[in-house]
């Protein structure tokens, strides 16, 4: 009380000092600068969508032209991020933590649909799809658009990890491609002793997404599995996984894959096969069309599988790829949908596949006449997708992951016995999942 | 090195004093390279066309000189609208903590409030807290206020941090003020606001510019809170704006524009410091020492 | 107007602020009141007390028949000089005199009107449009004293507003004081360390000490019947010679001369004599009160000497007087004989100090 | 106003009214923030439990002492913390020695010293990030010139060179910050000691060691405790420098915690950590305030 009647006593100087008179004005401006920017946004409808600058360029070429001329009302603004993924997600996260998102369109990893659809972030989609309609894309394709049992995300592009193989010198040296691991090591060190290649395999060993995407596959191959997204029950500890990392470090061990394979990359590998000193490559699609480029040593001399496993297993493909969301604070989730529905129409896609050279989510695609014309290994490549694995469908992937990568990473770099490395990581994991299965 | 601050003891013989100065330009020149070099190079590099920034052997002295980046980056990006936002929020923040903190640091100086002291040292230990331990809370109230995206979201923040420096130093000029003159304003009919404003602030310019230009540097330079409370393009300020950039190919990081942002970006800071050099040291120094 | 009242005002102490005991005072309207005292006497707290720049723990201050006690500095009306001026360094002259007007919503013509008088009254006409940091010492201090005649305050309060002039300067400064706050026809109240400043401005005036007033009484009699050791040491220069005596029957005794005693009802053992070295005189033979003794030291004052006489006869615990004398003599290591005129001698007691007065009461002065 | 109230009481509340918009201001940023992280630490609030805020008690605390990425963190803050600020402390003494002597330009040169701490640690981030950069950095290219190494080194991409080039931009960053406050000290220091000093037949060095060093104390550390404190909560310019990388070797605590709020929404496991990163930044904070105090009185008592 006595504040207010000390106030009063002090407003003759509120009245007439210029002191004051300019810090009002300050407010008055600071007041309508804020007012600005939401009154800016109107007519035309404007949907945001963040993607890596990268990316952004083959849709800025076609597809948004395209479809802002069908779809006069719409304006499609595309915002270039950052180049890493990461930081992309990490971008559309604290937009969305901040409760003031300027994205209606997301363009989502398929690892970070659980984590979205968790936090309740994205529009429910399942109704807007019919049945027939979702057949026409790749189950997997789909399933990783789906978090308990409703559909959040509409698969835009697919990617799956493929095994690539020099076929001309599994040729020469009288090789069929390998089925189980023992075969990739063994025609490995086959080809390694012959002098054909200085390296037999060289795979993703780097601690970072890229090696959990990697040791899927081949924790599939053993039989092991990561996390059950059911039951949230946790495999790293089991045999099967000390198997898998078993046989990534026999590569090393052996001669087989180069020592620096632990701080490798996507594109470290790639350079290396690229340069014909592997015989084999575990990476993405991406690699093929530029294995094959005019200027490349192994042009017209690679052929592509799914990942290797043991006798009693048969291999999987991690999946990856893209696809398209509505965040649920959107304003226009009609003119949403519409976009979605062009984005991953076939019309759309086969333009956007022709110009780019991504991997349709559409399976009609993989063997559209004019579309293998250009991309002749595509037929293949859907089978290799129909095995394909999801990376465990949690919303804690991120958490789980980079357990894995940092346990995983210290086994194969022999800072830590793979034993107490993997017990660590479960016990870590199980942790971070216990919340759920034990309170409420 | 000589160790006697003031340098005025001719104590050593002319052939040894030769030697120390030799030491002290040494010295010298070692604290400007130091100082410089970096920036320097990131001159250099926002002036290079992009072959030359790929070089190998790296090229020092570019033979051709491009503005390409610079254009770049005022064409790619809404530079402009950063530059504006990190100005206007730097400058409104500035403008609120010394409007807060004249009037308490007075109170602290010369009205002996009932808990002073432990006011004091609260504010003192407040100036340590990295902006970490604050931002998850301010986030939840600025999601539960709907402040997202906007400019108050980092103006309070800001307001607040520069809260504690702003009083202590202004608190060390009003304890150095003579008391007579509050006492003759007093006889004279002024109330302690009136007295505040139109005695003692108009002779506290030099302590207020002082405190300005380092608030000023603060609001402008904070990385954590514009990172999370702000994610529209047009409501970003420079520092995350230019850590944002991205190339327009994978495998390239664009260099040349990042050159030219961080060039951008600190070029205020450069004016600033070239101009307020006496009054940031010994702002710094009464804020950090006297507190 | 009104007369200003201190009615038992206390300060107690805090690290800040030299305590004040207990002090009374009255001032009427035309008064020039001088608080005299050495520093840390708390005549400097009494004046801001007055002012309402402290507050007393305990008594009151009385404006007329108003109780000003609490009342805000600002709203008693008062103004007031300080020893560093306190000058607005950022305003002109012209906003320094009328800063106090403006907030009291004094009509605009109405400032014009009196800046230009006082300005007048201090010669200040050329200096309005000046900052403090351009003007001299002694202009600062016209228009710090401008500053509160301005106000035509019901009080005016001085706080040492010569201090920091140079000697020649002040005399005349102080001259002008007199001058112009005689013309005010209210209550002046002055802080000064300085007794001939108060002895030539005030027609009352207060010494304090410890916190206490000692005397409160006209410059004369302040003079010439201090009240207490502590004034009769403090007011005069040349200090007054104050010799602790033992007592014989009614004389005292002053190493081989016995002085004699006024009457008083009881004799103490013990007694303190007073008297001014202007006071002492070489003996003339119709002096009846003289001493004897050894000159050992003569500060040459210009117009007298101030010699020093170690009286013979005390060197058990040896006594000196300093007597003025008259410069035309020299004097070294002489005996000389030295009167003490009764009229001249004041008697304290020893342990309170206060003056001791005979039973027949003196003749007012 | 009644004669109740007096001058003090008056003053009393003038003093609350102008300090109070102030305080509520410093409470609502940094008192609430805190008080709440220690509230929420004792709940589990996560996608696991749909955001919404599930009472677990210390679960919190017990998963941090087994979280293996917490305490790398927590490991690497420390080496970084000490190793920064100790470089720092030196580094800086020097270039405030050099800014007190008496030489031409001399304001110029300061000018060009306190810059560095002036400009935007997340854009000096990116600068370094660019000098260190393995394949046109120029770094690698200086070194190559000097014969010192074969081949261009691959800074950000190893774990400890990768911290040793953090090291290396957060010392160029905040020294100046350092020597501002240590030239401070150096100039209330009077000459006549050093000269008093110099007659008694001192050499330089043992007026640094005997008057300049343990009258500089005060404010060596005091810069220690505000550089402890900073380089403690460090978070721009790791975060845009290396991103807590290569693998999460130059992740400091700061960047774990944010990633926990940011990347991962784990707020309740967030908050636990905010709370023990505050409460060791106190422990921090009182021991170099105890040693303030201490090297004070004992200034007082010489």
């Amino acid at each position: 009380m006595f504040y207010l009647k000390r106030l009063q006593e002090h407003q003759k100087i509120f009245q007439r000092s210029k002191f004051w008179l300019g810090i009002f004005i300050v407010v008055l401006l600071c007041i309508i600068l804020i007012s600005i920017p939401p009154t800016l946004s109107q007519q035309p409808v404007v949907l945001n969508l963040l993607m890596t600058a990268p990316d952004a360029q083959p849709w800025k070429q076609f597809l948004i032209k395209d479809f802002e001329e069908k779809n006069p009302g719409i304006r499609i603004n595309l915002i270039e991020g950052p180049n890493a993924t990461n930081l992309l997600e990490d971008l559309y996260t604290s937009a969305f933590i901040l409760g003031d998102s300027p994205y209606d369109l997301i363009n989502m990893d398929v690892i970070w649909t659980p984590k979205f659809a968790a936090a309740g972030w994205l529009l429910d989609l399942s109704d807007r799809m019919t049945q027939q309609e979702l057949a026409a894309f790749s189950p997997k394709d789909v399933e990783g658009g789906r978090v308990g049992g409703k559909l959040y995300r509409i698969p835009m592009r697919s990617d799956v990890g493929v095994l690539y193989s020099r076929k001309d010198l599994l040729k020469q040296a009288g090789f069929q491609p390998p089925e189980t691991f023992s075969d990739l090591l063994k025609i490995s060190l086959a080809l390694q002793q012959q002098r054909k290649v200085n390296w037999g395999y060289v795979w993703q060993g780097r601690q970072y997404e890229g090696l959990a995407a990697m040791f899927v596959e081949v924790l599939e191959g053993f039989g092991g599995f990561w996390v059950n997204p059911n039951t949230l029950e946790v495999g790293l500890d089991r045999p099967e996984t000390l198997q898998a990392i078993a046989f990534l470090k026999e590569t090393v061990a052996k001669g087989i894959s180069p020592p620096g394979v632990t701080t490798y990359i996507e594109e470290d590998t790639r350079r290396f096969f690229q340069s014909g000193q592997a015989a084999f490559l575990r990476s993405w699609p991406y690699v093929w069309p530029l294995a094959n480029a005019a200027d490349s040593p192994i042009k017209g001399k690679i052929a592509i599988q799914p990942m290797v496993s043991n006798a009693l297993k048969t291999g999987g493909s991690c999946l990856g790829g893209w696809g398209l969301g509505i965040a649920k604070s959107t304003k226009h989730p009609e003119e949403a949908w519409k976009a979605i529905q062009y984005f991953t129409s076939e019309q759309a896609q086969r333009q956007f596949i022709l110009s780019a050279g991504y991997v349709p989510s559409r399976r009609s695609l993989f063997t559209d006449p004019e579309i293998v014309a250009k991309f002749p290994y595509y037929p293949k490549l859907l089978e290799i997708e129909d095995k394909a694995i999801l990376r465990p469908p949690i919303a804690q992937y991120d958490q789980a992951s980079d357990i894995l990568q940092r346990y995983l990473s210290a086994a194969l770099t022999n800072r830590i016995a793979p034993e107490s490395a993997m017990k660590a990581a479960a016990a870590e994991t199980r942790m971070l999942l216990k919340t759920r299965g034990s309170r409420e | 090195m000589t160790v006697i601050p003031s340098g005025n003891l001719q104590t050593t013989t002319p052939a040894k004093n030769y030697g120390t100065n030799i030491l002290r330009w040494g010295a010298i020149a070692f604290v400007v390279i130091f100082c410089l070099a970096p920036v320097m190079w990131q001159v250099l590099t926002s002036f290079k066309v992009n072959q030359d920034i790929a070089a190998v052997p790296t090229i020092y002295f570019p033979g051709r000189i491009t503005l390409n980046h610079y254009i770049e980056l005022f064409n790619r990006r809404p530079f402009w609208r950063y530059i504006f936002n990190s100005a206007f929020v730097s400058i409104v923040s500035t403008a609120f903590s010394l409007a807060l903190g004249a009037p308490a640091a007075y109170a602290l100086a010369r009205l002996r409030p009932w808990g002073g002291r432990v006011i004091l040292a609260g504010i003192l230990i407040v100036t340590l807290f990295p902006g970490i331990l604050l931002f998850l809370g301010l986030l939840e109230i600025i999601q539960r206020l709907h402040l997202g995206n906007n400019y108050l979201s980092l103006i309070i923040p800001y307001t607040a941090i520069n809260l504690p420096l702003t009083i202590l130093v202004l608190r060390s000029f009003f304890e150095q003020l003579p008391k007579d003159l509050e006492d003759a304003a007093r006889v004279d009919g002024y109330n302690t606001l009136q007295m505040l404003v139109q005695i003692l602030l108009p002779m506290t310019i030099p302590a207020l510019v002082t405190t300005g230009i380092l608030t000023f540097i603060f609001a402008w330079n904070e990385f954590i809170f514009a990172l999370t409370f702000i994610t529209r393009e047009e409501m970003k300020t420079i520092p995350v704006g230019a850590a944002q950039l991205g190339g327009a190919s994978g495998f390239e990081i664009p260099y040349g524009p990042i050159a030219a942002a961080t060039i951008v970006g600190t070029l205020p800071l450069v004016v600033l410091v070239l101009f307020f050099q006496r009054k940031i040291i010994q702002g710094l120094s009464a804020g950090a020492v006297k507190g | 107007m009104a007369k200003l009242e201190l009615k038992n005002l206390n300060k107690t102490y805090t690290p800040k602020v030299i305590p004040v005991k207990d002090i009374s005072l009255t001032v009427d309207d035309n008064q020039f009141l001088s608080l005299l005292g050495p520093s840390g006497c708390g005549k400097s707290t009494t004046l801001r007390m007055i002012a309402g720049l402290e507050e007393p723990t305990h008594g009151r201050i009385l404006l007329g028949n108003e109780d000003i006690t609490f009342k805000r500095p600002g709203d008693r009306n008062m103004a007031m000089v300080f020893q560093s001026y306190a000058l607005y360094p950022h305003m002109t002259v012209y906003e320094n005199l009328a800063s106090g007007l403006k907030l009291k919503k004094t009509p605009h013509a109405e400032i014009q009107h009196r800046v230009k008088e006082v300005s007048q009254l201090l010669g200040l006409e050329d200096l309005l449009h000046r900052k403090p940091g351009q003007l001299s010492g002694g202009q600062r201090q016209r228009v710090a004293v401008g500053r509160a005649l301005v106000r035509r305050a019901q009080v005016y309060l001085l706080d040492e507003p010569l201090s920091n002039l140079d000697a020649l300067l002040r005399e005349r400064v102080r001259a002008d004081i007199k001058q112009i706050f005689a013309t005010q026809k209210v209550p002046v109240v002055y802080v000064t360390h300085d007794q001939t400043e108060a002895m030539t401005l005030s027609t009352k005036v207060a010494v304090l000490n410890n916190g206490y007033v000692q005397q409160l009484d006209s410059p004369a009699r302040i003079y010439n019947h201090p009240a207490n050791l502590f004034v009769a040491g403090f007011v005069g220069s040349p200090q007054m010679n104050l010799l602790t005596l033992p007592c014989q029957t009614n004389y005292a005794v002053l190493g081989d001369s016995k002085i004699p005693l006024p009457d008083f009802p009881t004799v103490p053992p013990q007694i303190v004599l007073g008297i001014r070295p202007e006071n002492v005189r070489i003996a003339q033979p119709e002096d009846q009160q003289t001493i004897r003794g050894q000159v050992y030291l003569v500060e040459n004052l210009g117009m007298h000497n101030l010699v020093s006489v170690r009286v013979t006869g005390s060197d058990a615990a040896p006594l000196s007087v300093r007597a003025l004398l008259p410069p035309d003599q020299s004097w070294s290591d002489e005996e000389i004989t030295l009167a003490l005129p009764p009229q001249n001698v004041h008697w304290f007691d020893v342990h309170s100090g206060d003056a001791l007065h005979s039973t027949h009461s003196y003749p007012a002065s | 106003m009644t004669n109740l109230q007096t001058i003090r009481h008056r003053e009393q509340q003038t003093a609350w009214i102008f300090l109070l918009p102030a305080l509520l201001l410093l409470l609502f940023v940094f008192g609430y923030p805190i008080a709440r992280a220690f509230w929420l630490s004792l709940f589990t609030q996560n996608l696991g439990t749909q955001l919404q805020p599930v009472f677990s008690g210390l679960d919190n605390y017990l998963r941090m002492a087994g979280d293996g990425r917490f305490w790398q963190s927590f490991w690497t803050t420390i080496i970084l913390t000490i190793s920064t600020v100790s470089l720092e402390i030196l580094l800086g003494l020097g270039i405030a020695l050099v800014l007190n002597q008496q030489f031409f330009c001399r304001g110029v040169v300061r000018t060009i010293a306190i810059l560095p701490w002036a400009l935007p640690t997340a854009l000096i981030a990116l600068a370094w990030a660019w000098i260190f950069n393995d394949q046109f950095g120029v770094a690698n290219d200086i070194l190559l010139r000097l014969g010192l190494i074969k081949t261009g080194i691959n800074w950000l991409g190893e774990p400890t060179l990768a911290l040793i080039a953090l090291i290396f931009a957060d010392v160029w960053k905040t020294t100046p910050f350092v020597s501002i406050l240590l030239l401070a000290g150096l100039q209330s220091i009077s000459s006549d000691l050093y000269e008093a000093h110099a007659i008694d037949g001192a050499t330089s060095w043992q007026s640094f060691y005997k008057i300049t060093l343990p009258l500089l104390m005060p404010q060596i550390l005091i810069a220690i405790l505000f550089r402890f404190a900073q380089a403690f909560g460090v978070f721009d310019l790791v975060a845009v420098m290396t991103g807590g990388g290569p693998g999460g070797a130059t992740e400091v605590v700061s960047l774990y915690i944010y990633s926990t709020v940011m990347r991962y929404l784990d707020f309740g496991y967030g908050s636990a950590l905010v709370v023990v990163t505050f409460l060791l930044l106190i422990a921090g904070v009182a021991i170099a305030s105890f040693l303030l105090n201490k090297s004070r009185l004992s200034k007082g008592n010489t």
